[in-house]
């Protein structure tokens, strides 16, 4: 008998059509993934399962655990299967926690709750747990509180809550993707070990193909409350069924084509930071002593040509956002210089308009890049603040929001629309249209794909490629997912801890890294082709 | 833990000056002789001149200034104008009826609020829910004179339950001092139970909403034990915030009650301070409860450390 | 994932109000108090001052709807007039926080961190540190009782409740991409804080203007009813209190009556402040 | 026949058991309601009328005394002579007096009150009281000679005031918060906001109190007031300030409804000195647009006597002079006109806080505005009437009542607040302050009130009315207030 099967589970709220005759089914000791983009009913899946769906909601179907029915269980018999038959693991391990109780008491809670042992005892197992998740005693002691530890290390406290009963089935929700790569590589080692460990059943929900080409045993992929495609996991990656599995899987890899850069390095670099110093003072230790400082930014130097794709990649903390935001004058620095175009940004008077015109930047988020009450016109528009008198007016005006619009591909009528009429990756155009409104020699690409699904962010790449190679634009491209920079930089720059650790051209870099952290870096990126590649070999 | 509590205690003190700068300035510029009130219609110029020099009006501003605070340094506060006693025994005296008024009326309006705010959260959008909303809406809305004037005229002229007013002191006996403050602390109680239940309400709504509430749902834990040992603690920071504010609103707010029920209390001593220009009172008083408000901050930060521990560390 | 945005709606958002029972019955409420107060400039039922002893504390009759007070002046009037000075007084005290408040917690975020912010802040909380109805009583024991020195009591301390407000909503506006954005194009802080910030944080302070208002309104009738609000001849109606508490065992109407105009108006400002909440915030209105 | 014997014998012995209960709890203590809390005890360096209203012939006594009715009666002095030439007063003072500390009384602490009033530094509010005195010599213990520079006809009238009573030196620096006086009744307790608490003085010289417990509750709020005496928390409410509620108490026979006069001629006064009351026809105008009827109805429901004059009428020299400033709008208009004010002008009008000002102002300002005058109320406290009005004399109208008895010197007075200046007037008070001979005193008397009512100085409207309530079982409360004074030496329950 199947550990979880779950049979034709419909789900609408509120009369909304979340779910539709979905069905797949969990084996004890396997893995299964399951993909989809945002909206693809991926999440409520998995809630239902848990039986924690908001008011309103109908469900109809099955789901058995073991031969159970649970979608016939009253709510106290649910509070007895969560948390001891099924466990579940987040996205935010940021907030999952209760900020106010230590991580003891809320892995022990799960023991108390269901055992109903005494304190000191359910405290010995929340340790035992503790240390099976890889959080040893001596430095992640019973009573460290939530703050106290990394995003990773809370992600492991959560896993302890969910598996302190050694449940049959794991859900772990997008459990990685607020993290770091290295780190959501060891919290995917770790949840592949303690499915080994515990022959219980994992259900691996996530939107990135590559994250589960490793570990998941079959893979279920959900588009808009449906199955679309489901089965062992080499099997179906390596042939594809629907078309919506083969675009994402498309996508997933996707390369936009580019011509090689004519890279111009006798000219005025376009960017060109030397030994840049941002340091924060840090709170005073006791009253009187000196405030001690953070060096987010330690000397940094680069140049950045006509012509060229740079990417900057490191890990959260690491200094990019920094960086991004003292070449964007956005912050002042301690020390060091920042040209665009051989402009200083940072005067004596404060920011230069006249470099800051020939540098215009593109946003992570879509829908807080935009101020909701202005109109496409004016959002777009905004640039020309910088030109002074020397903005175009009247149809001249009319001529550049045309061209910039149509240029990222939409049409020049969407100006009079308001930005909620757009959805994300349309407004992720509508940015990039209003970076590119005043001609800038340098756009500056903060996270500007990160937010997007994986369909959306391959037609951004390829946008932005043909950009780059149709108007002789350069990128800096910052971003933590190796990936992306790699598909659409020619040289990249990797940073930790405030300084620039490698650089060179992409390819070389990526193949041939030189610094053991960007050996890390690479080697913890999931990469699809080199799992199913490894995958392969092993079963062969 | 030490610099942060030295740091805040430095910002309370210059807040303190300040404020004692502010309100005595403010005071200099209120029109009217505390002499020639006390003398009456019929006094002669040069007898007021001497009640002027016997007060110490005479004196030049910024040394009435530095006798004051140098006094209220080591608990000094002057004597009374009018009074003619240390203003400190006078304000010792009202505490001792504005203080337990406050306790009462808070510990009323707390008693009534949290369990009322956490029902309406707890049976979000039903029946109970609107109820309770409604009836908390009516007694924001309500002015508590108004309250208490149809409290006194329910319970003391109808009923004839209660005195509509006076305090006999603490020397009367427990029993019926506390009767004499039960009206005039239902009166305060009711808008302020009404704001707090509703602060309690959103601030646990917006706790369930957070995301480790889910977390421990998916350990299995019902929803009321969810909501005791999750929610309740976490939502407690803005209802404690509140309940900081109301203590030492209820503290100087209740000027109007006390003169509704003829309450001996501070709003009362300050409220005829001003009117006879014992201004040393005034100012006393004011700077008293100044000083309560910001102390009372300062705990209800200390607290928010007790509950919530990122605070306690991040210092 | 639905696409959820801050203050996107600009479309329909009258109608949305209205969908709001509680905006509906709070504008009601109000809406009739503010009718009443307008007709008052030009139609009373009876002269609203007019003195008339032999006709003192009747209880309400059809000659005299709501009855009348120990001078023989008709409550029914003086409820219509007394609602023009409340809520003009409480209209006004809102402005002078709204004009001040807003501005200087503006540039408080604006600078956030700086001297200038600290000593905002800090002002702030002094200012809410003071007893505020006590202090009310010193502005008017120097300058004088009156509408206008009631005013300006109510309005002081508003401007610290909207630069709060403000200098919070704008804090969490300047790490908004937009502001990024704005700052990129060259726009410096008071051209950002008023093109971007402003308009987007009009919501909160039209909700927070409605609440102040109805504690407006609560602040005037405190004020009045110990003597320091609109001086008589023109009724007030903590004036109009005042008066009846004296009275409450020979004419409990003249308690009633105007009592009961302070609540319904205070309730439906509070309404009104209710719904437009919840039609601003798309948290709560995705949940409806 | 049996059963009913039994019945009977039973309902008699319930009957006398109930009858008796009253003789076991013969009561002994009353409280007495006042408005205001005195703000101190000490009558000799503040002029509250509170302070005396609790120590006046209760714990303080002074060398002559006011009676109910307002006659001048031996106090400590039991007897006195007066020098033909009027200068001299020998005081023979009683035997056996001794302060409630125990120590004894003698000539010596009248000596030191009476130097102490008027020495440069006193703060006593009416030191004018003691401008006469030349000296104050102690023949021998119990005999005091005071010199006066010049003949003055009320002397013992001065020396009744509340602001002359005799200290004792030793306690001369608490008298303040623990008065110590000679008093039949002496101060045991004040619970500051509530109460003030005497006890009977067992060392009393005169007749001994028959009270053993008095109580004074401050009770400001006219409902509280109300409700207490209602609920008997109160027995007695001697100036009770809910008159509107009187009629109430009136039919029910627990109680009983005192209304009598005070000292209080309650005036719209007019800045003399100030256009457009510089104008003696305004000023007319004015007096005939006042309807002291219908301010007294509307103001103190009723009670109240009207006035014509700064003349309390219950004195025998009274002379009602209410005729010549009758209502008469049609009149007021015409005199306007011919003062050159045929539209009328607009004026401030002052108001203190009591209510007779407060509630008074708001009909006389709607009584003035039918004739025309359009006069603007400001609520001003009482610190800034002093201020304002009383000594920057920065005022248009204000109405005030003048508790002082017989005070119409004050219109002679220059710089006074009404800015009145008649050099008749001040002849007449030259005249009277020398007479000695009653009927001379009368007859100038007589003029000065016809001399302020003629030149229409302020419009007189009516004598405040002392409206009290008490227990029905309460004898011996005044009727009238000669001065504020709440005298409890001579009240008691019957049974």
């Amino acid at each position: 008998m199947t550990l979880l099967q779950i049979d034709n589970l419909s789900l609408s709220i509120l009369g909304l059509n979340i779910l539709s005759s979905v069905r797949f089914e969990v084996d004890r000791g396997e893995v299964v993934g399951v993909i989809g983009e945002s909206g693809s009913g991926k999440s409520m899946t998995a809630m239902s399962v848990m039986q924690l769906l908001p008011h309103g909601t109908e469900v109809s179907g099955s789901i058995r655990l073991d031969g159970e029915e649970l979608l016939s269980k009253s709510e106290r018999e649910m509070c007895r299967v969560r948390g001891s038959d099924v466990g579940m693991v987040f996205q935010e391990p940021m907030t999952a926690l209760n900020p106010v109780k230590t991580i003891g008491d809320q892995v022990a809670e799960t023991v108390m709750i269901h055992k109903g042992v005494r304190r000191a005892e359910a405290l010995a197992i929340a340790r035992e747990t503790l240390n099976r998740v890889g959080l040893p005693e001596e430095r992640f002691p019973l009573t460290r509180y939530p703050h106290e530890l990394s995003g990773g290390q809370r992600q492991r406290v959560v896993i302890a809550m969910a598996i302190a009963l050694r449940p049959k089935l794991l859900i772990a929700d997008e459990p990685t993707t607020a993290l770091d790569v290295t780190t959501q590589a060891q919290i995917l080692a770790l949840l592949k070990k303690l499915v080994d460990e515990d022959g219980m059943g994992l259900i691996l929900i996530t939107h990135d193909l590559a994250v589960v080409a490793d570990i998941a045993d079959r893979i279920v992929i959900m588009k808009s409350g449906e199955v679309v495609e489901a089965g062992p996991a080499v099997q179906l990656f390596r042939a594809m069924q629907h078309p919506y599995s083969k675009a994402l899987m498309a996508a997933t890899g996707h390369h936009p084509v580019r011509k090689p850069p004519h890279v111009a390095l006798d000219a005025v670099p376009v960017l060109e930071v030397s030994s840049v110093v941002r340091e924060y003072a840090l709170p005073r230790k006791t009253l009187f002593a000196r405030p001690g400082a953070f060096r987010a930014v330690n000397n940094v130097s680069f140049k950045i040509h006509k012509g060229e794709n740079v990417g900057l990649v490191g890990e959260s903390g690491c200094g990019k956002s920094t960086l991004t935001r003292a070449i964007l004058a956005l912050e002042a620095t301690q020390s060091g210089e920042i040209r665009v175009g051989g402009e200083l940004v940072t005067t004596k008077s404060g920011a230069s308009l006249a470099a800051r015109r020939k540098m215009q930047v593109v946003f992570q988020d879509p829908f807080g890049s935009f101020n909701p009450r202005h109109k496409v016109r004016r959002l777009v528009t905004e640039p020309f603040y910088l030109m002074g008198r020397d903005a175009p007016t009247g149809a001249a005006l009319e001529a550049r929001i045309a061209e910039s619009l149509e240029n990222v591909g939409l049409s020049a009528r969407d100006a009079d629309k308001y930005i909620h009429e757009f959805s994300g990756g349309q407004r992720q155009r509508v940015a990039i249209a209003r970076a590119l409104i005043t001609h800038p020699s340098l756009i500056v690409l903060d996270e500007a794909v990160s937010a997007l699904d994986v369909s959306i962010r391959a037609q951004i790449l390829d946008l932005l490629a043909d950009l780059s190679d149709r108007l002789d634009l350069s990128y800096l491209f910052i971003s933590h997912d190796l990936s992306v920079v790699r598909a659409i930089t020619d040289r990249v720059m990797v940073m930790k801890a405030g300084q620039i650790v490698e650089t060179g051209e992409t390819e070389v870099v990526f193949s041939n890294p030189q610094h053991d952290y960007t050996r890390q870096l690479i080697a913890a990126t999931p990469d699809l082709e080199a799992a199913l590649k490894r995958r392969e070999i092993a079963a062969a | 833990m030490v610099p942060f509590l030295l740091k805040r205690l430095i910002s309370l003190a210059l807040s303190l000056l300040a404020a004692s700068v502010v309100i005595f300035l403010v005071l200099q510029v209120v029109p009217g002789d505390p002499a020639s009130y006390m003398l009456g219609m019929n006094a002669q110029p040069e007898t007021v001149e001497a009640l002027r020099q016997q007060m110490g009006l005479n004196e030049p501003l910024v040394w009435r200034y530095l006798t004051w605070i140098a006094g209220l340094a080591h608990g000094d506060f002057g004597i009374s104008y009018t009074y003619k006693v240390p203003t400190a025994e006078l304000i010792s005296q009202r505490l001792w009826v504005s203080l337990p008024l406050a306790v009462y009326a808070l510990v009323l309006s707390t008693l009534i609020a949290l369990p009322v705010g956490i029902i309406a959260a707890a049976k979000r959008n039903t029946a109970a829910d609107y109820g309770i909303m409604g009836v908390t809406q009516f007694g924001i809305a309500v002015p508590n004179f108004w309250f208490a004037m149809l409290l006194v005229l329910l319970f003391s002229i109808t009923l004839r339950w209660f005195s509509a007013g006076g305090f006999p002191g603490w020397s009367a006996g427990f029993l019926p001092a506390m009767k004499a403050l039960t009206l005039p602390a239902i009166a305060l109680a009711l808008p302020q139970a009404s704001i707090l239940a509703r602060v309690t309400r959103s601030s646990l709504l917006d706790t369930l909403s957070e995301d480790y509430i889910r977390t421990a749902r998916a350990k299995g834990l019902t929803r009321s034990q969810t909501l005791v040992r999750h929610a309740v603690r976490n939502a407690m920071i803005p209802v404690l915030t509140i309940i900081g504010l109301q203590f030492s609103f209820l503290l100087a707010g209740a000027i109007i009650i006390e003169n509704v029920f003829y309450l001996p209390g501070l709003g009362r001593l300050v409220f005829q301070g001003i009117t006879q220009r014992d201004l040393i009172v005034v100012q006393s008083v004011v700077m008293l409860l100044v000083f309560a408000v910001i102390v009372i901050t300062f705990l209800v930060d200390i607290a928010y450390a007790v509950v919530d521990p990122r605070l306690r560390s991040r210092s | 994932m639905q696409e959820i945005s801050l203050t996107d709606d600009r479309r329909s958002l009258v109608g949305e109000a209205f969908r709001s029972k509680s905006f509906s019955l709070g504008f009601l409420l109000t809406g009739a108090f503010i009718v009443a107060a307008v007709l008052s400039l030009v139609w009373t039922p009876y002269d609203a001052t007019a003195i008339s002893v032999a006709e003192k504390l009747r209880g309400p009759s059809a000659a005299h709807w709501l009855g009348t007070d120990h001078f023989g002046r008709d409550i029914l009037s003086m409820i219509m007039v007394g609602a023009r000075t409340s809520i003009a007084v409480a209209f006004v005290s809102v402005g002078i926080g709204i004009a001040a408040g807003v501005p200087l917690g503006l540039w408080a975020a604006a600078r956030q961190g700086s001297l200038v912010d600290e000593i905002i802040m800090r002002a702030n909380d002094l200012v809410f540190a003071f007893p505020a109805l006590l202090i009310a009583i010193l502005i008017t024991a120097v300058f004088g009782p009156g509408a206008v020195n009631a005013i300006i009591a109510i309005g002081i301390f508003n401007i610290p409740v909207f630069a709060r407000l403000a200098r919070g909503a704008a804090l969490t506006l300047w790490t908004r991409e937009y502001i990024f954005a704005a700052r990129v194009a060259g726009k410096g802080a008071v051209r950002i804080s008023a093109e971007h910030i402003l308009p987007n944080i009009m919501n909160l302070l039209i909700v927070q203007g409605t609440i102040q208002f109805s504690l407006g309104i609560l602040a005037d009738a405190a004020l009045s009813y110990v003597g320091l609000g609109a001086q008589p001849p023109v009724p007030s109606w903590g004036r109009m209190l005042a008066d009846a508490q004296t009275m409450i065992s020979l004419a409990p109407h003249m308690a009633l009556f105007p009592g009961a105009a302070i609540v319904l108006t205070v309730l439906g400002l509070n309404l009104m402040g209710d719904g437009l909440r919840d039609i601003f915030d798309p948290k709560l209105r995705r949940s409806r | 026949m049996n059963r009913l014997m039994k019945l009977m014998t039973t309902a008699a012995i319930l009957a006398a058991a109930s009858a008796m209960t009253p003789a076991f709890a013969a009561n002994t203590a009353i409280t007495v309601g006042m408005v205001l809390e005195p703000p101190n005890l000490d009558p000799t360096s503040g002029a509250a009328a509170a302070i005396r209203e609790v120590t006046y012939a209760n714990i303080f006594q002074g060398l002559t005394r006011f009676d109910a009715n307002g006659a001048i009666i031996p106090d400590l002095a039991k007897s006195w002579d007066i020098s033909p030439d009027g200068l001299t007063y020998t005081f023979h003072l009683a035997k056996g007096v001794k302060f409630h500390d125990g120590s004894d009384f003698s000539a010596d602490d009248v000596k030191f009150s009476l130097d102490r009033a008027r020495a440069p530094d006193s703060t006593n509010a009416q030191k004018g009281l003691f401008a006469d005195i030349a000296s104050v010599d102690v023949a021998d213990p119990l005999t005091v000679k005071v010199t006066l520079k010049k003949p003055n006809g009320s002397f013992l009238f001065n020396m009744a005031w509340g602001d002359a009573v005799i200290l004792s030196p030793k306690s001369i620096a608490t008298e303040a918060t623990k008065p110590v006086g000679t008093g039949p009744f002496k101060f045991v307790n004040w619970v500051k906001g509530d109460h003030v608490e005497l006890a009977k003085f067992d060392g009393y010289w005169g007749a001994p109190a028959k009270l053993d417990k008095v109580t004074f509750k401050f009770i400001s709020d006219p409902s509280a007031a109300f409700a207490a005496v209602m609920a008997g928390d109160v027995d007695a409410f001697p100036m009770f300030p809910a008159a509107e509620t009187l009629e109430q108490f009136k039919s029910d026979p627990r109680f009983q409804v005192i209304v009598g006069n005070t000292e209080g001629k309650t005036i719209l006064a007019m800045n003399n000195g100030k256009k457009p009351f510089d104008n003696i026809k305004v000023r007319e105008a004015v007096a005939h647009a006042i309807n002291r009827k219908e301010i007294i109805d509307g103001a103190m429901f009723g009670y109240g006597t009207p006035i014509g004059t700064h003349f309390s009428p219950q004195n025998p020299d009274y002379v009602d002079l209410t005729g010549q400033s009758n209502y008469d709008p049609e009149k007021s208009k015409a005199l306007l006109k011919e003062a050159g004010y045929p539209n009328g002008f607009t004026v401030s009008l002052k108001l203190p806080p009591p209510p007779y000002a407060r509630k008074g102002g708001e009909i006389i300002a709607a009584e003035l505005a039918k004739v025309g005058i359009k006069a603007e109320i400001s609520n001003v406290e009482w610190a800034q009437w002093l201020e304002q009005v009383f000594k920057g004399k920065d005022y248009d109208m204000t109405i005030i009542a003048h508790v002082e008895p017989m005070d119409l010197d004050i219109y002679s007075r220059d710089n006074y607040y009404f800015n009145y200046k008649s050099d008749a007037y001040k002849k007449i008070m030259a005249e009277l302050s020398s007479a000695t001979e009653p009927a001379k005193r009368s007859e100038l008397l007589k003029q000065a009130q016809k001399q302020i009512a003629d030149d229409y100085v302020n419009a007189f409207l009516f004598q405040l009315p002392k409206t009290g309530v008490a227990n029905a079982k309460i004898v011996g409360l005044w009727k009238n207030q000669p001065t504020p004074a709440n005298d409890m030496s001579e009240v008691y329950w019957k049974d």
